[in-house]
């Protein structure tokens, strides 16, 4: 093991070591980044869920895009599966559907990121899953 | 003056221990809890010779281990049981269960059994206070003890090994 | 480095681990083995989360899932079901105790609302056995700020001006103490740590030990650039085998790291750590007896000056402060001192972490701002009273505080307030009672641990307080008179005023207060013969109410003294002088025909 | 230094820095009472663990109650020594004290002496309102020293000489809490322990949880018994202090009137320890001159420093401590024995006694004198050279039991042939007297040329590690004195470890030598008393028309008829004696 030999040294270590914690850090304070859940019950899994979450983990870590994404279970949109719901801080959730890889991209370049709407919403009237 | 035997086995050790601490009269309490770790308990000789290792006077050395709970002159039980008495365990019945135990065994606290399996002693709060109260059998613990639950813990030592 | 999508927090603190979650821990390793899902999901052994009082714990993060008295058994349904499914169990969620919900996530949970989590900023959050998850969270940060940033009297400037008091029991401002040890001049001086936790139900400082120990080597370090100290000394209880062998671990890492030893972070700073042990003696919470027990003598308190700031261990300067003071000492240097002083009161800044324990709900670790009211904590925190009983009394200080009853409860607790009615802060035990607590007992159970816990060396505690326990015992006997209530005052308050040590000094405080407090209850003792909480044997009897007994036999069957007589199917009787009053029967009968009486 | 004022019982006091509120208190006439606390000045003792709380004061704005034994003064400081709620105080920490103690005190051997006796008495306790369980521990008794525990209030006096003045290192606070006493290790017997019987714990115990063996009554019994023939030696330093117990002035010699004492209670013959310390100057004088001579001609097996052996205290000590060092100290007996030697085997044949009807008894300042006397080598098939040693005290009680007024009896002349002595051996109850005594007679026998001045104010004083050199016409003698264990202990292991180039050692266990020993009258923690004694005996060593041991007539006469010369077989036979290994052997 490397000795710390200076605050530059420690400030280094640091930013490795970050990401190993970034996921607990950011589900302490989920309401104040991008929170992201896949429905994850079998017919999600079935229609290409976990890819699509796979996809959105390494993404937003990727792009440093502060989120916590969790997996949940039917959220009862089977036909339209796989369904996410984002929810971006102070904002309200919105679910998406058919998202597979090419329109989770969309939507983190679009929504995620610039706020813009997409394509696909559901439009529901429900508090949370 | 008598001459104090010991094991020649015991000697070492202690002579071990004394000496990985520098023979350091300051290092009493450190050497005593090695020794104790070592052969279980801390005997009048074995004490006459961390006094003379360490240069210190035995009454001194007595003094310490009398002080300290922690510390045991007699050998404890193959089986020793402390029953916490911190206050969570006390206003959830530990004395209730500590009477259980000194009835079923019919021991005192400090005391071991003749066949030299059990003994008894009290702890002062082990911090596992959610389970209280709290009755260790040697490493093992076991929460949320009742008196009626007494017979049974003693029962899975009685044959000589620990149903795990 | 693998990127785990999901976070398992296991419990690791001692309370937790006494109910196998290290067992729980490996199984769950082998069932996410099984399924390939070790490089997505890392399981990790945390310090105590607090809620001991459903032990073992586990948080699955990112999703904030609580589940409580986790066996490992469960490892297996955990992922299979929650990890691969997503589904939550039901039966592991915790249950809200007043509302009867299920409650998902433990950001729901009044247990953790309100508080607030510095000293136990990383309990249940990094694992201890790792000191890249306590540098990841700003860890040794504040050393190094300090060392490159900061001259030692701006270091204490800074302590001085968060307002921090010691918080093992004195309240002593700790910038200050810092100060004067600085200015005594010597050629070695010496920080020592105060882990001694000895007060029954308290265990604040080994959670913190065992689930933060690099904040407690940070904080060292950083109070020996202050004050001028290369050597760490930490007086630890041997009773806390997992909290020594986590800050072995972490001393270790430490050094590896460079973090301790010679020209730490290239400074030319040199610090050390050593560990000392406790034998068992509450007196060496008390800090000139903990330097004697140090030094390998018995652990007698002298008298004060000199202080140990002036002349400690082996009569070099010395600096003594406790675990949790010290766990706060990088978050006033990391924050600045005036995140700090913003929480808390007028006179005591900052939070303070409580032990919960007795009759509550919530069994547990808690960490609130000074000034939360008594009420907060026992009730929304602490979930009330276990069992839908009656409030009675809290405790406070442990052997040296006083009961606290509902006129109470609005109090904001800091160190004042609690002094002026007539209890203390200590170093944060709060025990809780009910209906069924009597008040002499509990003052008898405190006088019985500081008789056993005194050293003997001053007249008024060695011989004082075994006289103030022979009157209570007599009182709980029912043999007590109105003279012995005087006499308890007269006497308590005179140990009070001339022992030697805060030990003897505070032990009368539970008695004072409950004579307060709880006048009648004495009162009913020593002219009626009555322990209105049925608690004082030999003031009660167990009593069958013929009507009401349907002659089942069970009392009968489960006395474990032969004491009940009588036929099936009609009423039985208790002989009294055969009566141990255990309370088996009573506890037993289904029908309610034993009373108390 | 800085000097503070401050205010007590509302008289203003300046003090130097650093006073304690006790000792301020003091300065102006105020005497607060206290049990725990002793200094005895100048010989830098002091106990002060602030343990038994009598002596609290209340000072204003504290909080609590202050020990002014331990409490420093600061400026401006208010102090009221004599509050109700300091006196409530006081009052009821003694009564707390008082619960946990026997209340034997009319059959109690301290009664009188008693400090807690005196506590209670002027704090006029009349009743113990606090009233409980009592500690129940077992008596111990010795040949020397009655341990009772059962009266021991944790002053810790006795613990702190044992450890830090002797460092014998025998007791020890054991066990915490209501059960803490001072005790020896695994609460053994002290005959079964390293204690030295030096008498120094029983020297400032204030109660009689440490008190000596009473050979009084034995003393009694044999002074009844028409068959036996008693004799009575008395040691140098009695006769300094005896007068201390009928209410004289410290420092009052009473020889005379001590003699006329132990005439009155039947002795048959009064003699002098002293004669005996002059017989022993010519024993381990010459052992000295013999030793040094082979010495300085080479001889390697010869080891210097040769260490007097007078104090039985200091013997048992090196027997358990030192054994690897038990051939350095002279093989010379102590005065006691030599003179117990010498009556049993010379007198008896000239007054025609049996050795089993001689009855020879010793007043000594010591306790361990009474241990010396038990040791088996010291007995002749199981007769005792010495039958009985009774301290200064208990001589005291014998004195009052038979109804004599000590402070108007004449003085009388001691008994011959055993009651002629020098200066010499008077000073032997002073550190530094028996070296300077030996000094004395070894100058003139080594030099063949006679002294000028007989006076060694060199070695003299109350300094616990003393050296001086003395020229013995071109031989420059060095001496090292040493008294109280301690400081014994230091010379010691300087000879262990080579360091030390003395040629001569005096040891004494007590703290001033034999006039501050074990058996002496309670100096209640007035060291000017032991100053006053010395001053007594080296004014009776000056009054004396011998001073030089080798001119007494009647030890010359001694070797003339009986022994022949010093070290000669008989005088081998009779003065000398062997050390034993005493030591701890632990083994497997």
């Amino acid at each position: 093991m490397a000795k710390v030999k200076s605050l530059a040294d420690l400030k280094r270590i640091k930013e490795e070591v970050q990401t190993k914690i970034k996921l607990r850090e950011n589900s302490d304070r989920p309401e104040q980044v991008v929170q992201v859940k896949v429905a994850m019950a079998t017919c999600g899994i079935a229609s290409g869920a976990k890819e699509t979450m796979n996809y959105i983990i390494s993404e937003l870590e990727h792009q440093a895009i502060d989120a916590v994404v969790t997996q949940t279970g039917c959220m009862g949109y089977c036909y339209a599966e796989p369904t996410i719901e984002v929810t971006l801080p102070g904002k309200e959730p919105v679910v998406f559907g058919h998202v597979d890889k090419t329109k989770a991209e969309e939507i983190i370049e679009k929504y995620v990121k610039r706020n813009e709407l997409v394509d696909g919403i559901i439009p529901v009237n429900y508090k949370s899953i | 003056m008598p001459k104090i035997k010991l094991a020649e086995k015991t000697i070492n050790i202690v002579k071990e221990i004394c000496a990985k601490y520098d023979n350091n009269e300051g290092e009493l309490i450190n050497v005593l809890h090695n020794v104790q770790a070592k052969l279980g308990y801390l005997p009048a000789e074995v004490q006459e010779l961390i006094a003379k290792e360490l240069n210190s006077s035995v009454a001194k050395v007595y003094g310490v281990v009398t002080f300290y709970s922690f510390f045991t002159m007699t050998p404890m039980g193959e089986f020793p049981i402390s029953i916490c008495m911190g206050t969570a365990c006390y206003v959830r019945g530990a004395e209730q269960v500590l009477d259980e135990f000194k009835r079923q065994l019919k021991l005192e606290i400090g005391k071991t059994t003749e066949d030299g399996k059990f003994s008894i002693s009290c702890l002062r709060c082990v911090g596992a206070c959610g389970l209280a109260p709290v009755v260790m059998v040697g490493e093992k613990v076991y929460g949320r003890v009742s008196p009626q639950q007494v017979r049974k813990i003693i029962a899975e030592y009685q044959d000589g090994c620990p149903s795990s | 480095m693998a990127d785990y999508k999901m976070h398992i927090m296991v419990c690791g603190g001692s309370g937790c681990r006494a109910s196998e979650s290290d067992k729980l821990t490996q199984n769950l390793d082998t069932a996410l083995q099984k399924n390939g899902l070790e490089e997505d999901v890392q399981v990790v052994t945390t310090g105590c989360f607090g809620f001991c009082e459903k032990g073992p714990v586990v948080k699955i993060l990112p999703d904030n899932t609580f589940y409580t008295q986790v066996t490992p058994e469960d490892a297996e349904k955990i992922v299979e079901e929650h990890i691969i499914k997503g589904r939550q169990i039901k039966h592991l969620l915790y249950e809200d105790p007043n509302a009867k919900e299920l409650i998902p996530d433990s950001k729901h949970m009044d247990f953790y609302k309100k508080q607030v989590r510095l000293a136990l900023r990383n309990c249940g959050f990094i694992n201890p056995e790792n000191i890249d998850e306590y540098i990841a969270r700003d860890g040794y940060a504040a050393i190094g700020k300090c060392l490159s940033e900061m001259t030692p009297e701006a270091v204490i400037e800074e302590i001085k001006e968060s307002g921090l008091r010691g918080r093992g029991g004195g309240g002593f401002p700790t910038g200050l103490k810092w100060d004067i040890t600085r200015k005594s001049e010597a050629d070695q001086k010496y920080v020592v740590c105060n882990a001694d936790e000895g007060d029954p139900g308290a265990f604040m400082d080994r959670s913190i030990l065992e689930g933060d120990p690099h904040t407690i080597i940070e904080a060292m370090a950083i109070c020996g650039y202050c004050i001028g100290a290369d050597k760490g000394l930490v007086y630890i209880r041997a009773e806390y085998p997992l909290a020594i062998e986590r800050l072995k671990i972490a001393l270790d890492q430490a050094r590896e790291y460079g973090l301790l030893g010679e020209d730490i972070l290239g400074t030319g700073f040199n610090f050390d750590i050593e560990l000392k042990y406790g034998a068992g003696a509450f007196v060496c919470g008390e800090e000139t007896a903990l330097i004697h027990s140090m030094e390998g003598l018995r652990g007698e308190p002298t008298f004060k000056p000199p202080f140990p700031s002036v002349s400690g261990y082996n009569e070099k300067p010395t600096n003594v402060n406790n675990v949790e003071t010290f766990a706060n000492i990088p978050v006033i240097i990391n924050k600045g001192a005036g995140f700090f002083s913003q929480i808390g009161t007028g006179s005591s800044k900052g939070t303070k972490v409580f032990a919960l324990a007795g009759k509550i709900n919530n069994v547990g670790l808690i960490e609130v701002p000074m000034g939360t009211t008594l009420r907060e904590v026992i009730f929304d925190i602490g979930g009330g009273i276990k069992d839908g009983k009656k409030f009675k009394a809290v405790q406070t200080g442990g052997p040296s505080g006083g009961c606290l009853t509902e006129a109470h409860l609005d109090t904001p607790i800091d160190f004042d307030n609690l002094i002026k009615v007539g209890s203390m802060m200590g170093s944060g035990g709060m025990i809780v009672m009910d209906e069924d607590d009597c008040m002499v007992a509990v003052a008898k159970f405190y006088l019985e641990f500081t008789l056993d816990e005194s050293c003997g060396k001053c007249s008024p505690c060695r011989v004082g307080n075994k006289r103030l326990y022979e009157i209570l015992d007599k009182i709980t006997q029912g043999k007590g008179t109105k003279e012995d209530l005087d006499k308890l005052r007269l006497l308590g308050n005179v140990v009070k005023d001339t022992s030697l040590c805060g030990l003897g000094q505070t032990s009368p405080n539970p008695i004072l207060s409950t004579l307060d407090n709880f006048y009648d209850e004495y009162l009913a003792h020593v002219e009626d013969s009555k322990c209105v909480a049925g608690q004082c044997k030999a003031l009660m009897q167990y009593k069958i109410i013929p009507d009401a007994c349907s002659g089942c036999t069970l009392c009968f069957r489960n006395c474990p003294v032969g004491a009940i007589s009588g036929e099936r199917k009609s009423p039985h009787f208790i002989d009294q002088s055969i009566c141990i009053k255990c309370g088996v029967c009573y506890e037993k009968c289904k029908f309610d025909a034993i009373e108390i009486v | 230094m800085e000097m503070i004022n401050l205010t007590i019982d509302k008289k203003p006091v300046v003090v130097k820095e650093g006073t304690t509120i006790l000792e301020a208190a003091a300065e102006i006439g105020i005497k607060v009472p206290t049990l725990c606390h002793m200094k005895l000045h100048d010989m830098g003792i002091e106990n002060k663990p602030g343990g038994c709380r009598v002596c609290v004061v209340e000072v204003e704005g504290r909080r609590n109650l202050a020990p002014s034994c331990v409490t420093k003064v600061e400026e401006g400081m208010v102090i009221s020594t004599s509050s109700i709620r300091a006196l409530n105080a006081r009052r009821t920490v003694t009564e707390l004290i008082l619960s946990d103690h026997p209340a034997d005190c009319l059959t109690c051997a301290k009664s009188g002496e008693c400090e807690l006796q005196d506590l209670a008495q002027e704090l006029g306790i009349r009743e113990i309102h606090y009233k409980g369980e009592q500690s129940q521990y077992r008596e111990d008794t010795s040949p020397a020293i009655i341990r009772d525990v059962n009266k021991c209030v944790m002053c810790r006096r006795c613990e702190m000489m044992c450890n830090e003045v002797q460092t014998v290192g025998v007791l020890s606070a054991v066990n915490r809490g209501f059960d803490a006493v001072v005790a020896p290790a695994f609460e053994m017997n002290l005959d079964h322990s390293v204690c030295t019987y030096c008498g120094q714990c029983v020297a400032v115990c204030p109660t009689a949880a440490l008190t000596e063996v009473d050979h009084t009554g034995a003393v009694i019994r044999a002074l009844s018994d028409p068959s036996k023939t008693v004799i009575v030696q008395t040691a140098p330093a009695v006769r300094a202090a005896l007068g201390e117990e009928f209410n004289m002035e410290a420092g009052n010699l009473v020889t005379g009137k001590m003699v006329s004492a132990l005439r009155q209670l039947g002795f048959d013959y009064i003699f002098d320890t002293d004669f005996a310390a002059d017989l022993t100057i010519m024993e381990e004088g010459t052992e000295l001159l013999n030793r040094l001579s082979k010495h300085l001609n080479g001889d390697k097996d010869v080891k210097l420093p040769i260490l007097t052996s007078c104090c039985p205290a200091w013997v048992k000590f090196f027997e358990h401590q030192f054994p690897d060092m038990k051939e350095i100290p002279s093989t010379a007996r102590s005065p006691q024995q030599m003179f117990g030697a010498i009556a049993k085997n010379y007198f008896t044949e000239k007054i025609n006694v049996k050795r089993e009807d001689l009855v020879v008894v010793s007043i000594m300042p010591c306790v361990a004198k009474k241990y010396e006397s038990a040791r088996d080598e010291f007995a002749h098939e199981g007769n005792p050279d010495v039958d009985y040693a009774i301290t200064t005290r208990e001589l005291a009680s014998l004195i009052k039991l038979a109804n004599i007024e000590f402070k108007s009896l004449p003085e009388e002349d001691f008994d011959q042939p055993l009651g002629e002595s020098t200066g010499a051996g008077v000073i032997f109850g002073a550190t530094g007297g028996v070296i300077e005594a030996a000094v004395r007679t070894a100058y003139e026998v080594y030099t063949g040329k006679g002294l000028e001045k007989v006076d060694f104010e060199e070695l003299r004083g109350m300094e616990g590690i003393r050296e001086a050199t003395i020229d013995f016409d071109g031989l420059d003698l060095r001496i090292g004195i040493a008294h109280g264990l301690g400081n014994a202990r230091k010379l010691l292991e300087d000879i262990r470890s080579g360091k030390s180039n003395f040629h001569a050692i005096e040891i004494m266990s007590c703290p001033g030598g034999c006039i501050g020993g074990g058996g002496q009258p309670y100096h209640h923690g007035d060291a000017s008393v032991i100053r006053k004694r010395m001053e007594a005996i080296y004014r009776e060593d000056a009054n004396k028309t011998i001073r030089k041991s080798h001119e007494n007539p009647y030890i010359l006469k001694l070797y003339e008829e009986f022994l022949g010369e010093p070290m000669s077989e008989k005088a081998h036979h009779l003065l000398h004696t062997a050390y034993f290994d005493r030591s701890n052997k632990i083994e497997s």
